[in-house]
């Protein structure tokens, strides 16, 4: 299902439309086919103009078996269509999607448009002479399928064709069998015209002119690492222990050895994040991407990153917690952790991706911190991101500014804790001589970097430390409003909450509602100019996929205004609709 | 600053008072440490020394190269990205029985494994030194510490052992009281190439005074130890009148003249694994000197490598190419 | 330093003073004698009424060398006596305290009451016949020094001589060597008449009756764990690694074998937790213990220990952070670690104890809420408190009122997940027939406790974990005031600041200020009632010894009145008066 | 439910629906194990699987006993508490190459040291599963994954080698494709006192398909591999006409005649350590079988007898002695 998902989408991208994905894999490695489990979903939302989520309600639902059927038709729209395989809706089929009755059959259908179609035959007759096994043929039906969808929304099966023709290089057999199948699927769409007509969506006809690429999030953040470290004129290192949805970050950066990038799958966590500090203090970009659990297992050692002031970058792909919870689903419960799940008084600055197309440009922006402040930086990213695709318009070469490291030059006087107007450290790397020194996690002098108990000195220290972060404030941006400056709603959100927020607010904008949207990049330190923004509205809704972590951070620094928080902790993201449908609750209690 | 300097000991103390306890086994390491940096002859400015945390763990600030006094038990760790990052330089982990063995085990043990050029020096006191006096792993069963005021119930590990096990390339012990075998073994390890781990018996004289005494002391040290030495017979004893020698898989005792030649170089353990069992008969020494010495690569070379082949087969990344792959489409 | 410090100790406390004390020991093992890094201090504080700090500001202060009395002398009350060895004040001496003037002749010590005195030189005198090695001789001089202060404020030394006796019972001569200068120093002050005047604390006369036992902070943990558990009706087992400042719990639980106390001494803190998981999987109270670094890798674990919803007790001794910090010294900064410090949305209970004594009922009740609501607990304490002593009316046995657990006891439809009235859940232990059953780190299905993917269940199960804990709410009381109910200023102190606060407070009192003290001993779920208090008061200040964590979280909770956060970072307690004149100036501000 | 009941291995299913891909070895090891608690005849209710993250680690769900699926790495951390607190339970412990000797290698050797009596069955099937597939600590040194494209540059861990390091009472090693093999060799774990480690070849028919087919295929198995029985000699081979025994410090081929008596019971870890290095020897077999089983007190004896002594000798200590020390004065 993913790798026919993934034709669509390419496809889908290359006809010009605007599009976002949502793969949502079953935990198991291959739950039992068949069972709810082992429901392998794939949505995909495209249209003419800029779209934000992959789409709350499907116009389209194609059921491959009845756990499918069953455990997504409330998610259609009303009206919608559903493309059944009647071929996997046997007895025993049913069993295992734990029904009793068969739901194409009592009635639970009702409202929708039922196409029912046996799949698996047509594809076995369509390839009937090719003379493959059973197992074979019945692979193929995903393509069978595929090809009517193609039929039904006029996209063109070539791409598709000319991929299968270098994924099966080797077994011609298979070239055949599936370029048969995705044609018989898009004829019989065309033959029978099984739909009440055909979509076409048409090219987005206002997309800014230039290049495009499909890119899914974590592979836009490792490649924004690797363009982050080249920007900071330093080579980036990256240790880590695979975790989900984590691990595609390192998996994708061992790919680019000849990009000057070092990976090391790691012992745990912990290596993985002590690695990259080794690597920092040597003098190269340090990097280290995990999931919840493994945040958790760094803490210690963030703080240890925090208070020798090297640079790092710690990615955080978050996913459904507490503990182990929903590893293959999405949450954003981990900004509080990140915040503060250090021993201490230990701030670190926190940045937070909206898309994958945006987690590039985070990646580039934690980079920039990090050298810039001689400090580690958290990244959040989370599951819906991690493995969502959009079309993303490729930054000209031009407009990326590098922010070139320097080291320490003068060995008179050399002190690795000497700060420039940033507050930022000397950094001077083992090989140079005549820079030798030591750091380490006991508290330093203010002056000489030795170890220090003097009690004045930890409170200097400390406060230093606390306004090296906030000092960050100087160099990013208030956050631009998407709507009016004042009105009666002002929704504040962050991450991959950013799509279904910005759809549903400027449909209320659409329908004349002074409702206006505020998404936060940077949520430590938190930037200039939002006390003044959030006095200028009536009430603030904070939509978060935990049970309000930013509204708990926000509360507290800006006690004069209130906040709202809404929360949705299903493991899957807010649709636009449902925040529409809280927004208007909201604004109907205004009136 | 370009001409090589041939350094002295001295050249390597930093300007930090050295507050170990009077008559703490470190200082005598530290020296040693020092006469073999000079003796190898290296550049102050490539030398690292990554620590954890406990009395050992305080060396790299006493010592005028550049240095981290990390967190607890990830020396190891730490000291694995320093060298990835940078193979040029000569990068020492100085760690303790609770440090490195207790919370930093696995990093030990994965550290060896990959056969990272880290030159290891565990300090072995048998105690955790800094937190006053509990025991560790490898304090011995029945040890009475403030952690186990009836005994300890658990059993030790043998830091050799334990090393051989996760497959080091080179692994040796030696003592704080004898810093003529501390330096030769110390000159032996920095030269090795990959993860050299030392064990060194380090006499704690505030919480588990004289528990080598038994091995260490003047008196009985020669009859209680042997040296190992790769190629030269195994013999011991004050008037190095005793021998060691194998017969089938268990080493015995023998005259002098009967000794078997002593090779760590060899690919198969298991000699050196058998050294490790002698602690379990109580009359025969116990082995100090170079267990094992095997070349292998290491892992900053193979890293290194792979990083140079792909750049030759794909050419050196740009930035562009970074984000401008094949699948890029324009709208015009 | 410290021995003989205690020996005062627990004369005073026989006297029936009083006290309070603060060791504040060099963070090496043995820093050079005579460095300033190598003071070893012990300050106590004595008097007839309820006293609350070891005194801020010290009226005699005992300087063994020049580095003791360089780092020391500024903290002593104006006009108070110092009391000097200047058989240490050698040129030598004072090199090694990095003085190159002699403080005693240079005017630094003018304001004082000098009494200098060659204490090795009379305690050589005193023993030159016992024919000791000189080493052995000067080893004495301590407590010569003792047998001085004794004098000085009328203290028996009996209590003194009798523990010699025990301490050195296998060495006569020792004994002999230092009664003789105790007795010497004693009768050196009383012929010499060296101060003017003596000192005579008499014994507190109001103190209530009862039993009373002098107790460290640390050792009132272990006890109160031991306790807690007996109370449950539960075996403790303690997994613990050592780390400062909380070893000593460890140490001495593992002493209370007795008591079926197990204690385990770990590989690492991460073993440490799990141990204790695992223990209480199979039926005892799990506990653990460590102080911040060690906290912040028990975090993931912690979060397995809140989705199996078992009882466990993690004991959390706070010192200088971040990283390893400032060790040996005092901090109140991990509250926000504590709080957050977890993947997910992960709430656990915070209980944090005030003084020595109170550690004892706050490790009771972190033993209760544990197992009343089966869940993990933080109970933190602080440097401060781990290691001060005060004297303890110990409860009467009937006041410790038991909870006993009980374990599942019908095995018919038993499920693991089933609550009773305060959401706690079913617990049934390994070696039960019957009630075999899994749990388990990932999300599980709210009634049958089997893993569930489902979304709506993930809600359900973040919800009823968070509505658990703050269901502790209704067991718990809202705090007392220490003043009136409504006034100007509000003081809401936490942990150890409250022996500071409670005297800076009840000394604004008595000169007719409207001021309050509020003692939070629960810091999550926050008790009943608050709001109504902060209501009452024009200022609200919040003095920590942090950069303003409490502050931080009630500001979130409450952002109806506004709390100040007043911090210190220096690795020392507040003193009474320096919160004093802090809250005088807030209130100038008012009038 | 006071009479003892004969269990069948079905009686061991819980009604959770095993979730591992069709071919995964995992089955047989399930099967292999519930087999074994019923020939062994332990009660239900005292058996608990403690696992933690990977495919293998959701072995507990399968289980109609206690159990729990923790985290990742911890599983032997857990089961030593669960063991100490209660003795009379039988714990196992199910984990991965990943999960018991990457992230969880330090509580691995640990528990091992400390010889807590805990059966560990390792699934080794040389990369990480449940993530899809990256390299582990034993994964060979050159296999493409999916974090190492470019081949892995990671020496690996024997699993057996680095046990005997740490100390282990009882080493072993059998394969999922051998049930009657896997199971001989679990039921002599099940009754070993003390930790017990057995490393099961388990074929990842998705990830690491075939890794171990070079020694278990049904055709070359008997060629390759070397089963090694308590007490009988060292013969393989389909014709069982090959034998092995010691000469000196090596091991070497010979006929079935010579061949020495293989006796894992010795004191010395020699001869089983020197089977752990036939691997460099790719002509050899690989020791499959128990390596080494010994006798010595376990932790959770150890700590309980110490909480008896101590109690004989100062009575129970009741709450009230616990507040009411000698030390305590009274205001009247
Ligand atoms: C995370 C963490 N846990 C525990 C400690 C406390 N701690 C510091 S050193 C040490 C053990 C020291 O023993 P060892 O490594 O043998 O060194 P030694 O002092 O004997 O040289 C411990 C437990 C710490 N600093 N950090
Ligand atoms: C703290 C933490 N880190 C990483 C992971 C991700 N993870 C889950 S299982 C696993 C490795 C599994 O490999 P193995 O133990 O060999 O088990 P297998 O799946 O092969 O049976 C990893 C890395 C996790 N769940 N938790
Ligand atoms: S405590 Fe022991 S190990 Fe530490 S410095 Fe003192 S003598 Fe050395
Ligand atoms: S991924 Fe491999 S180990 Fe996991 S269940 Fe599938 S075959 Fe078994
Ligand atoms: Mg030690
Ligand atoms: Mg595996």
């Amino acid at each position: 299902m993913q790798l026919t998902g993934t034709q669509f989408t390419d496809t889908t991208a290359k006809v010009g439309n605007d599009l976002a994905t949502f793969p949502d894999f079953p935990a198991e490695i291959r739950a039992p086919a068949g069972s709810r489990a082992g429901v392998s979903g794939f949505q995909i939302h495209f249209s003419s103009h800029d779209i934000y989520t992959p789409g709350d309600a499907p116009s389209v639902l194609v059921a491959m078996n009845p756990a499918a059927l069953i455990t997504n038709y409330e998610d259609l729209q009303p009206g919608g269509i559903i493309l059944v395989n009647t071929g996997a809706f046997t007895a025993a089929d049913l069993k295992k999607a734990e029904l009793d009755v068969n739901p194409l059959t009592d009635g639970t259908l009702k409202g929708f448009r039922v196409i029912e179609e046996d799949i698996n035959q047509r594809t076995t007759e369509a390839l009937a002479d090719l003379g493959l096994g059973k197992k074979d043929v019945l692979r193929c039906k995903n393509f069978y399928t595929l090809g009517m969808v193609y039929w039904l929304y006029s996209r063109p099966m070539e791409p598709t064709l000319e991929w299968l023709q270098k994924k099966f290089a080797k077994k011609p057999e298979l070239i055949e069998a599936n370029s048969r199948a995705l044609k018989a699927g898009y004829n019989h769409g065309e033959l029978l015209r099984l739909f009440q007509g055909r979509y076409e969506v048409p090219k987005v006809e206002d997309a800014p002119k230039g290049h495009y690429r499909n890119i899914m999030g974590n592979e836009a953040v490792a490649i924004g690492l690797v363009a982050g470290a080249k920007l900071a004129n330093l080579k980036p290192f990256l240790g880590s222990y695979p975790i989900t949805p984590a691990t595609d970050i390192l998996q994708h950066m061992a790919l680019l050895k000849n990009y000057d990038v070092i990976t090391c799958q790691m012992e745990d966590e912990i290596a993985g994040i002590c690695t990259a500090i080794g690597a920092s203090f040597a003098g190269r970009l340090g990097m280290t991407t995990t999931s919840g659990p493994g945040l958790a297992l760094k803490t210690e050692a963030a703080g240890l990153a925090a208070i020798t002031e090297l640079p790092l970058v710690i990615v955080n792909v978050q996913r459904g917690g507490p503990s182990t919870g929903l590893p293959t689903k999405v949450e954003q419960s981990d900004l509080l952790q990140s915040m503060f799940g250090r021993n201490g008084d230990c701030p670190i600055p926190v940045v937070a991706c909206a898309t994958p197309s945006d987690a590039f440009d985070c990646a580039v922006e934690a980079c920039r911190i990090a050298t810039e402040y001689m400090t580690p930086v958290i990244l959040l990213s989370d599951n819906y991101i991690a493995n969502g695709t959009e079309p993303w318009k490729l930054p000209v070469m031009d407009e990326l500014k590098p922010f070139p490291m320097t080291f320490a030059t003068d060995p008179e006087g050399f002190s690795p804790y000497t700060r420039d107007e940033k507050l930022a450290r000397n950094w001077a790397k083992p090989g140079t001589p005549g820079f030798e020194h030591r750091i380490g996690g006991l508290e330093k002098d203010a002056v000489t970097g030795n170890v220090s108990y003097v009690p004045e000195n930890h409170q200097v220290m400390t406060e230093t430390r606390e306004a090296k972060v906030m000092g960050i404030r100087e160099s990013i941006p208030t956050p631009p409003l998407n709507g009016e400056a004042t009105g009666d709603l002002l929704v504040v959100a962050w991450g991959s909450t950013f799509g279904a927020t910005r759809a549903a607010v400027e449909r209320l904008q659409k329908e004349g509602v002074k409702a206006t949207h505020l998404h936060m990049r940077h949520l430590w330190p938190l930037p200039h100019g939002l006390l003044e923004i959030f006095k200028g509205f009536k009430r603030i809704i904070v939509p978060e996929m935990n049970r309000g972590q930013l509204a708990w951070v926000l509360q507290s620094r800006y006690p004069e205004v209130r906040f709202e928080s809404y929360d949705k902790v299903k493991g899957k993201p807010f649709q636009a609709r449902e925040l529409k449908a809280h927004f208007e609750t909201i604004l109907e209690e205004m009136s | 600053m370009s001409e090589v300097q041939q350094l002295k000991a001295k050249d390597f103390k930093s300007d930090q008072e050295v507050r170990w306890c009077p008559g703490c086994g470190d200082y005598s390491i530290i020296s040693g440490v020092q006469k073999t940096l000079a003796e190898v002859g290296v550049k102050k400015e490539n030398v690292v020394f990554i620590s954890g945390i406990g009395c050992s763990s305080r060396f790299p600030y006493y010592m005028d190269t550049y240095g981290m006094h990390s967190i607890h038990g990830r020396a190891n760790a730490i000291a694995t990205g320093v060298k990835v990052a940078n193979p040029e330089l000569d990068v020492w982990v100085i760690t303790g029985d609770g440090d490195g063995l207790s919370i930093g085990g696995n990093h030990m043990i994965h550290s060896l494994r990959r056969n990272v050029g880290l030159k290891i020096i565990l300090f072995n006191n048998e105690i955790y030194g800094l937190t006053k006096g509990q025991y560790s792993p490898t304090s011995p069963q029945g040890l009475k510490t403030k952690t186990s005021p009836y005994g300890s119930v658990d059993a030790p590990f043998d830091p050799m052992q334990l090393a051989l096990g996760a497959g080091a390339t080179f692994v040796a012990r030696t003592m704080d009281v004898s810093p003529k075998h501390m330096k030769e073994v110390l000159a032996v390890a920095a030269r090795h190439k990959g993860a050299a781990f030392v064990e060194v018996w380090q006499n704690c004289v505030i919480f588990n005074n004289d528990t080598f005494k038994g091995w260490t002391e003047k008196a009985v040290r020669d009859e209680m130890t042997i040296s190992l030495v790769a190629g030269e017979p195994m013999i011991y004893g004050k008037e190095r009148d005793k021998g060691l020698k194998f017969d089938h898989t268990a080493i015995v005792k023998c005259s002098a003249d009967e000794a078997a030649v002593w090779d760590p170089t060899q690919e198969s353990m298991g000699q050196a694994f058998l050294m490790t069992q002698l602690d379990k008969d109580p009359s025969m020494p116990r082995p100090m000197g170079v267990l094992r010495q095997v070349t292998s690569p290491t892992l900053e070379e193979l890293v290194h490598d792979q990083v140079d082949e792909v750049t030759d087969k794909r050419g050196t990344g740009e930035l562009k190419d970074l984000l401008y792959t094949p699948d890029v489409w324009e709208v015009k």
